[in-house]
């Protein structure tokens, strides 16, 4: 096995490499995971099974990449996260609260801990740039002359200040793609949910906005990464879930993309 | 809170203008029912007036006996007069009596045939008015009892019963009609609103995914829909003002004998075209969004 | 050219029942604009048979002199009779006007004047009915130039002008009245369609990307809008068929004496709703479809 | 500079690289070249300019790869050749016609000889997979009959069969740009235009996707291919033409995705 040379420092400690996920559970307290997987199966009602019997535990201030081949159920797995979806089966605890449990009107709260990049962006095309990002704080009442400055700072973060006023129709495909990092960005949330966040990204503003992560991880937010970037993933070295065929074959820390063994 | 309303009218606003087709034609259909609706309640009026005025035309007449005493006739004049479904009473004497019946042939364009006479036939008669057709059963009694007096008591019994079964027929089959119509502009309103808002099912499922409460995203919805109610009920009464002076010009010409108080009629007007297109926008919006919010 | 044809019905029933939602409120307010169209239409028929009715009372009334021998009258009778504007001719002699005139008094209630007389005093006439109620002129003229036989003529003029000036207003207002019905009937359906396809632009944009002519994407939407209004003219004539009974009670309530032929009407009520329902449905889809292919 | 080890054959040939591209203009004879932009500027009605004075010559039976950062002009260029916008100055002739002159009733006609991979992938939400794909040969105007097995063909080709009936909504990313793909594919065009074709694919299944395409080439059907694989892109040393702020920086045959001097 190649050395865990970018791993993170608490890597080194938590040996957990090629331990089946049922272990993790068992040693790692519910308090400290942000994000707590428990024998999740679903069953979308076309009677196509998009995951079956996943366990994963999250602790908070993790990166994780998730990664698989196209329909292994990344997607699918974020969704029920963010409670999109519903499990067939399982429970998803996130931050302590069963989502499957959770109160019509709370769904709300528990989404905004969250900064969701969904794979197909989900910008609103009547909004400009700006506002699509200033949406986001919107909803969480922050006060109007907040908002502006806020969003602001995360448009520049990602390169994207010159496209403030433009809507989504007026954008390049990276930047409809940067336009939804930034809105998962501009409220400071907990968790940061990206799926396949550089798609649509070259190579260049793909390690920018990987750093970017990085150093807002270093912070002690939580990322997780669903990607097919292998390069990314092979040289940050960190904890890698990777799918296959809707259940988890491999949970490693300081892995690579490709199983190395 | 105070924000959160500010907020909400906020994104009403550029709602309803980003999606400026829609709302367009939203408000248009908004107008064009509210005109229905309002042409409706006018004609409904003047139907309302017209059968009020043709009761009030239905009278008790008791033709008195020629030799009955002037003052006995004042007396009974007095006590009907005293009665309290009584409107009034009018006393015509013989000659009047015949001049009116003259007045009347002449008008009909019929043969005078009184020329022919040397002596007056006609008996003087009391005329009384009732407040309310349906309570002439006292007044009847009272005057068939002084036989003094009074000769015959025209029966009126059956003349108010048929005028006031039509008049309660028209004016039921009015007010059923007025129903229907109504339930079609409602129906037609929360259904435009309803198109126009499926168009933004993506916006609102967008909206959830980032954390918006349902009332974050309600509300917006039903500012802007009663915002489309606002505007096209303005339009209506702007319109309907344009419209008011060739109309009452041809009511007029119509109902000039009609007690239609034209300043009550477009007050109630006005009142129902802005409750109706507020109230609708805001319940189209709200019918409309309520389905996405529940799933 | 036929597969092209039905290629285009089978997308249309797919677009149909794939927008469900959107193909739902669109029937729903066809069946609600025809049937408000249709309640109009039927009102109109009814105030027209009405107005003709009236219209065919119109009579020229010619009064006969005491001493006019029986021969000349029957002979004037032909005379008028032949006249080409003239409907028919009504001998009435004294003894059957002095009958006519007791009953009509005795129908008004008021006093029979005629007990007191002793001799006749009303004339025999000729009662003319006339084709067109406008063409009495000739018919006055004749009467009046055989002096030898006619006392008067009744002074017709004023009477039909103001009959005539009545139930052409009330025909010209009604016909207005449809016509401003029909046009929002037109702008809702048009609307409610515009708003479904509006909703469908993504749909028709992705279909020019890949190559589809414009002919492709706009023929499979007009039959979807053909198709939205055969659905709801078939559901309006359903629901005027069950309303059918009822309404036709009512009618006949008020209409007794009216010459409506129920059959006509219903045949033309049917071709109404259809012509419309279809008619409507592809105008709309062809409109709303336009504006996306010229872009 | 590397040796070009995975070059076509023609490559060799011709010695194009860092020459200006006015030069590729004289010596290609217009007959042979499928697609020529002459000093093409687009400014989008919003002021912004997207592409200045480019000009490019892609002779029939090319394979080409379109590099460049985000918001470099990709995807406009490619939205000038399909007619989806009109270029502000220059012409852009598509086999032999200058697609802005075109009457509005021929351009379905000058589509239909190309396959367009679209970046958002441009999927019919209300139509199946199949029927997806099937629609790019109904507009042509093919019989019913044979559509039903060319799509079957096509769709086991990208690895879609088992989605076949099922709708974008129902699928992962990467089955949505495998419709896409399959829908370009199908009805056998000249020219297959790919913006971002493996953007949201594992690397496995990218491969396969690039080896398809690379097969259809040799068999004369030009590609053009945006993309920010540098990986593939290195690897397959065809072609490169790199954009940068609207303008063509770079013109190589058998180059890699960065410039190698
Ligand atoms: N409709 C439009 N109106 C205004 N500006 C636009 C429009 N479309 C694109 N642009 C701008 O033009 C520039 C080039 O866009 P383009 O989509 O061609 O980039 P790209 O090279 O495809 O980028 P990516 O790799 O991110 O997809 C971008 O800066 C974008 O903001
Ligand atoms: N709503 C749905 N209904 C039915 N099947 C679905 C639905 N959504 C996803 N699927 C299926 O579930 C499987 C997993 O999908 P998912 O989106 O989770 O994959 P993924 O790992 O994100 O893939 P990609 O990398 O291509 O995005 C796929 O085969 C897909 O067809
Ligand atoms: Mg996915
Ligand atoms: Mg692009």
């Amino acid at each position: 096995m190649a050395s865990p040379n970018a791993a993170p420092p608490r890597a080194a400690a938590r040996s957990l490499r090629d331990q089946p996920a049922a272990h993790l559970i068992a040693e790692t307290p519910d308090e400290q995971a942000i994000l707590v997987l428990h024998d999740v199966t679903k069953t979308y009602p076309n009677g196509k099974t998009a995951l079956r019997d996943v366990d994963l535990v999250i602790p908070e201030g993790d990166f994780v990449f998730l990664v698989g081949a196209s329909g292994a159920g990344k997607s699918t797995l974020i969704k029920l996260i963010i409670r999109d979806e519903i499990a067939t089966r399982g429970a998803v605890m996130l931050d302590g609260q069963d989502v499957a449990r959770l109160n019509r009107r709370d769904v709300p709260r528990i989404r905004r801990k969250i900064g969701i990049i969904f794979q197909d962006f989900k910008l609103l095309p009547t909004k400009t740039v700006q506002e699509n990002v200033g949406f986001a704080l919107e909803v969480t009442g922050t006060p109007h002359r907040q908002i502006a400055p806020a969003v602001a700072r995360v448009l520049s973060l990602v390169g994207l200040s010159a496209q403030a006023s433009q809507l989504p129709s007026q954008l390049s495909g990276g930047e409809q793609q940067r336009t939804a990092i930034a809105r998962a960005l501009v409220h400071d949330p907990r968790l940061i949910i990206a799926d396949e966040p550089t798609g649509n990204l070259d190579p260049l503003i793909s390690w920018e906005i990987i750093q970017l992560l990085s150093r807002i991880n270093e912070l002690g937010v939580t990322v997780l990464m669903a990607t097919h970037n292998a390069e990314i993933v092979t040289a940050l070295r960190r904890r890698v879930v990777a799918l296959e065929d809707g259940r988890i074959t491999r949970d490693e820390l300081g892995a690579a993309y490709h199983r190395e063994d | 809170m105070l924000s959160f309303i500010a907020f909400s009218l906020r994104r009403a606003w550029h709602g309803f203008w980003r999606n400026a087709v829609m709302s367009i034609a939203a408000t248009a259909t908004m107008v064009l029912m509210l005109v229905l609706l309002s042409t409706f309640f006018v004609v409904l009026s003047g139907l309302n007036a017209g059968l009020q005025f043709v009761e009030q035309k239905v009278e008790v007449v008791a033709e008195l006996r020629d030799d009955a005493p002037d003052l006995k006739v004042v007396q009974l004049q007095q006590d009907i007069a005293a009665l309290p479904e009584v409107a009034s009473v009018e006393y015509i004497d013989k000659p009047t009596a015949l001049a009116q019946f003259k007045q009347r042939m002449a008008q009909q364009g019929r043969e005078d045939l009184t020329q022919f006479l040397d002596s007056n036939p006609l008996p003087a008669t009391l005329n009384i008015k009732l407040k309310d057709p349906h309570q002439f059963g006292t007044v009847v009694q009272t005057l068939r009892a002084r036989t003094d007096v009074v000769a015959t008591v025209e029966e009126v019994q059956n003349l108010v019963d048929r005028v006031l079964t039509i008049t309660n027929l028209l004016r039921t089959g009015g007010l059923i009609l007025l129903g229907l119509v109504g339930l079609t502009v409602l129906f037609i309103i929360v259904n435009t609103i309803r198109l126009a808002v499926v168009a933004r099912a993506e916006e609102i499922e967008i909206m959830r995914l980032v954390g918006a409460s349902d009332a974050f995203i309600r509300w917006p919805f039903i500012f802007e829909g009663a915002l489309v109610g606002l505007l096209g009920a303005l339009i209506t009464l702007v319109l309907l003002a344009l419209g008011a002076a060739p109309l009452s010009n041809l009511m007029t010409r119509f109902f000039e004998i009609l007690p239609l108080e034209l300043g009550s009629l477009s007050r109630n007007l006005a009142v129902l075209v802005l409750a109706t297109g507020i109230g609708l926008g805001t319940i189209g919006s709200w019918v409309s969004v309520r389905s996405y919010l529940l799933k």
